[in-house]
């Protein structure tokens, strides 16, 4: 992990508060594994005082991709970055994604959760049998599909909320027959908390190995603040920037279960 | 750089090799930053605070941002004495630079049992007393804000331990200057300020304070001004080292804080954003020094023309 | 904007349109306001402090920007009080908003004098003291430092004036519930905090203080969560209605206040670095609360979960 | 006066910290007057929060220019505005230089003062014979001459400091020559508080009706902060932005006089 002035390349608007950051980071790139998170800020001002987490969407030497959703100052301050200017990242933080091979199996992405997912399936796809369940608010929320049909998933399953686009339901409707259906193994999310609270109910005792790559508030990234705690069904905090953010499902002590 | 800018700091009991000192809990127990730069940089770190037994923490959310500010009620989350002890050995064994032990407790015999573990250590330069821990017999008051608590708890301290003794004011108490006296009168070698000052912050959707606890503790740049306040008068009031702190970003904020009276300082949560921070600001602190012709810091200490 | 919403607040012995009164020292004399919106939008405003006699005010520099953050020292310059009833007379021809005049003194005499040259004006709706002066009398202390002072000068005000009294805190000082549960019972009709927070600012180059008074008030987003814990903390322990202040430079802003318990806000700072703000908070204000399903401020005054 | 969000049309770097900015600002393009001033701000952020006051250095309908210099956080942040980003603008703001007609009037500039000095010169050249004597401390402070030279100026004196570009001297040098070889009945002076000392001292009593455009800290930029107080020869303060920024001369109480 390093701190460095990098620079931004592109920053793309996508859709509604969605955007695509590419960096030329060099370090990063070359270290980054999938499920890594980096920790940006659009400035060295002192007004947002912190950096803020986000997944690593892809990596191209020397280029990394951010895909983010504008909630607040500091997201809404990376948005006003502009090609050829400075911004401070700090990364490859976290732990990744558990390597396989030859598995049957389903990732899942809740709204801008697409982002770590989206570099898992770049990484799971080439040796293993690789499903995809993809669910947001509404339309304009459920971004990059065709950049996702391109990576070699078996099988993609689309869902808004609302149902302004593709199927009308949630990343959990029709969960439990898809991983009937095609066997799988191995499960792999990330999203909001509440897709985790439902997704925990729904598939949490059906015998499949099931991965969470979760999100908390972050002081530093990199463990010195235990700001990021997450409760354990041990009834410990662990740090989700350092233990995690990748945890196994059952580790983890959902509110609603 | 110029060879002639000494940042070197004598506090009396222990010489530095620069004011600049990472503080509590924004720096981990150091090794965590070996990854960014060499600890063998800094003038002195202190660890995370400690008690006698480990501790969960406070449930999420820990820390809120607010304008240039942070607050967090991370609550003292840490493993505990005996785990600490493990972890200085290992960190003594990367550097030189010395350590400073944030001492916690919940009773005054739980500060006293955690300064003497940390006392026998030779791996440890300096006992930083946190007197804002939330105090159980006292009704939850902290013993930074009276102080006669302070003077018998920093007397006691000092009675059983043979390190020297930094102790760390809280800001949110009537008459800080006069917290410091005591602490001085009780022996204290050094005084750190501030901590954190006492804020609130409200979740509009939940109807509820952001915190569990209500309160949480203000760091960062918001706070500069009334921390170079406090720390003018208290190094006005006593005879003893002050070590400044609250909202240090840059080699100019420590000279700030040493001309109201600082001998050294701590930097925060600089630290967070910014992990490389302590090398930023050791090299701006020397910059600025030759752009204002000051070779040592014992030339301005304190001398704030009035 | 869905015709449910609605912003007045009654504050008993008045009703405001909304709770949006900018705030003593950051909105002149309100007249200069009018080449940017209308007055009568405003829930009420206050007027810039006023001593009996012209004051030059302090030598310049006279503010200071921080991080997020603001510190002055002006220094209550004014024209005097005969000067400020021509401009008031002035004002109230061009608004029907409830004019506040913020009554300061070098002495209980002086307070009480100013008082009762604004009580007799019908174009003045509310009083309010600015018990944050520097008392000659008290050595440079102001009576919001001190109880018992405050209760005997609010007192003394009341039992010679008529209109609605508004006492306005100081967070300088050790206990500010105590000294407004002795504002309250010396008769006052509400209390608004929080006035500014100490602090110092330094200049490297002339190592000075930035200030020549060394002292200067910070005010500005950087406390907004400092004023949020005062205000909780005296709206829970009065019964008379709260004006609360601190930071506020948005809609949300307002309404984090109210949840801890103002019944209304005053607007500092933000007036000076956008002329316009009351308009857009004004705005923002209804917004938020329609997508809160908020229909009236009384709904979540003081409702704060915990 | 209007508090309003302009567009940037271009921001140019010319030399060493100083910028032009080039604004669509249609209100205050038709309404300001050379002398005027405007509060500008790069963002809507918290951090810096105040405007800060800038001479105006020309308008062209519907367009204003600022000419700038960085010294802190508020002109670095104006400093990284680009085209087509927002701007916060306030003004028209203070009084303006007086009107002249038929006379031999003298502008005096030292560094920045340049830009309201500018936008003087363009008022009054066409119906006055203008001098200018315009110094800085070295070669890239001395900038826009170029410009300077097509305003139909009758003679313009430069000066650096350190003798870097044209002549080694300050705008004080040989200006009392200058005053006297011209017939110069009026001067208008912008630039540094030091400047104006020792310009007092020289020609405070020479016969020459004597105006300055002074600076001040600025906290709100239209006379309700009391923050931009200037200490005058009948031992009051007046407000820099709203009884001023143009003064008499005499009307100052100079420090060093
Ligand atoms: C490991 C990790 C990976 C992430 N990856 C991505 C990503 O790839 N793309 C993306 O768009 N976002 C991602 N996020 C979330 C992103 O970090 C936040 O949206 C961002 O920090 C918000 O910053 P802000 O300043 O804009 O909002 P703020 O102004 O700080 O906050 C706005 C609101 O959002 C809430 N909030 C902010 N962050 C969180 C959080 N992490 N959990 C719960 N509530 C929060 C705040 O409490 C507040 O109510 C990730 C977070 C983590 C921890
Ligand atoms: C009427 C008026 C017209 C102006 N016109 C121009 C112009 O056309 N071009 C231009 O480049 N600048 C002009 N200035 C100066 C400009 O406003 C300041 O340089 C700017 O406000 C500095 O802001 P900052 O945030 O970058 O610096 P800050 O971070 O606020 O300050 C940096 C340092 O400069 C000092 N400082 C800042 N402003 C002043 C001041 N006005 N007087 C004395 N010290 C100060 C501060 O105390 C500090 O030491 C003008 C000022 C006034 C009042
Ligand atoms: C996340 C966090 C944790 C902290 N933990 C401790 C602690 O364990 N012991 C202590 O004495 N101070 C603690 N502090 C206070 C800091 O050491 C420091 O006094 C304060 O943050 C002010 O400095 P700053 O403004 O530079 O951050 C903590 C501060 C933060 C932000
Ligand atoms: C420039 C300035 C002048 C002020 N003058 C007065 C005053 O005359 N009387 C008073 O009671 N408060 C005065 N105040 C304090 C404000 O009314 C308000 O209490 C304080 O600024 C906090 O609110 P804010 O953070 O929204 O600015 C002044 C504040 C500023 C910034
Ligand atoms: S964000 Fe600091 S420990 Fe995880
Ligand atoms: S800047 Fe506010 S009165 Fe002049």
């Amino acid at each position: 992990m390093k701190d460095e002035t990098c620079i931004v390349i592109e920053n793309r608007h996508i859709s509604k508060k969605y955007y695509m950051l590419k960096i030329k980071a060099p370090y990063l790139a070359e270290n980054a594994k999938p499920g890594n998170f980096v920790m940006l800020k659009a400035s060295s001002g002192l007004d947002p005082l912190l950096k803020r987490p986000f997944g690593v969407f892809n990596t191209n030497y020397p280029f990394t991709w951010v895909y983010y959703e504008v909630v607040g100052k500091g997201t809404a301050a990376i948005a006003n970055l502009r090609a050829d200017d400075p911004v401070q990242v700090l990364g490859p933080l976290g732990n990744r994604f558990p390597a396989f091979t030859g598995k049957n199996i389903l990732l899942v992405a809740g709204g801008r959760g697409i982002a770590p997912i989206h570099y898992a399936i770049c990484d799971y796809a080439p040796a293993n049998n690789v499903f995809l369940i993809y669910g947001a608010r509404s339309a304009g929320d459920l971004n990059l599909v065709e950049e996702l049909k391109g990576l070699g998933l078996k099988k993609m399953f689309l869902y808004t909320d609302d149902g302004s686009a593709y199927q009308k339901g949630f990343v959990t409707t029709d969960i439990r027959r898809i991983i009937a259906d095609h066997h799988i193994e191995v499960t792999v999310s990330c999203g909001p908390d509440a897709m985790f609270e439902s997704l925990a109910h729904e598939i949490g005792g059906i015998g499949t190995e099931n991965w969470v790559s979760l999100e908390a508030l972050m002081g530093c990234g990199f463990g010195i603040c235990y700001s990021c705690a997450v409760k354990t069904t041990a009834d410990e905090y662990k740090k989700v920037c350092s233990d995690g953010p990748v945890f196994k499902m059952e580790e983890i002590a959902w509110q609603k279960q | 750089m110029a060879k002639t800018i000494d940042l070197s700091v004598d506090l009396g009991f222990i010489q530095l090799k620069n004011p600049i000192i990472p503080a509590s809990g924004t720096f981990g127990y150091g090794e965590e930053f070996q990854a960014f730069f060499p600890l063998d940089i800094l003038g002195a770190f202190v660890l995370k605070g400690i008690y006698k037994n480990p501790r969960k923490g406070n449930p999420p959310p820990r820390i809120h941002e607010t304008a240039a500010g942070l607050l967090n009620s991370i609550g003292l989350a840490g493993p505990g004495a005996e785990e600490l002890k493990k972890i200085i050995k290992r960190t003594a064994s990367i550097t030189n630079t010395p350590i400073i032990v944030n001492v916690c407790g919940e009773s005054d015999e739980e500060y006293l049992e955690v300064a003497k573990i940390f006392d026998v250590m030779e791996e440890v330069s300096i006992l930083e007393l946190n007197i804002s821990c939330p105090n159980v017999k006292a009704g939850g008051k902290c013993p930074a804000q009276d102080r006669d608590h302070t003077f018998r708890l920093v007397k006691q301290i000092k009675e059983n331990t043979q390190k020297p003794l930094m102790v760390k004011l809280s800001p949110n108490t009537h008459d800080v200057p006069a917290v410091a006296l005591a602490a001085q009168e009780a022996g204290a070698d050094c005084i750190s300020l501030v901590n954190t000052f006492l804020g609130v912050a409200v979740d509009l959707k939940k109807r509820a304070p952001v915190f569990k606890n209500v309160f949480a503790g203000l760091s960062g740049p918001a706070i500069k001004p009334l921390a170079l306040k406090l720390v003018w008068e208290v190094a006005k009031t006593v005879s003893i080292p002050v070590i400044g702190m609250g909202g240090i970003t840059s080699g100019k904020d420590v000279l700030e804080f040493v001309l109201v009276g600082a001998s050294a300082v701590q930097t925060g949560t600089i630290n967070m954003a910014e992990p490389c921070a302590s090398v930023r600001i050791i090299k701006e602190l020397e910059e600025t020094m030759e752009a204002l012709s000051i070779t040592n810091l014992s030339e301005i200490k304190g001398r704030l023309k009035l």
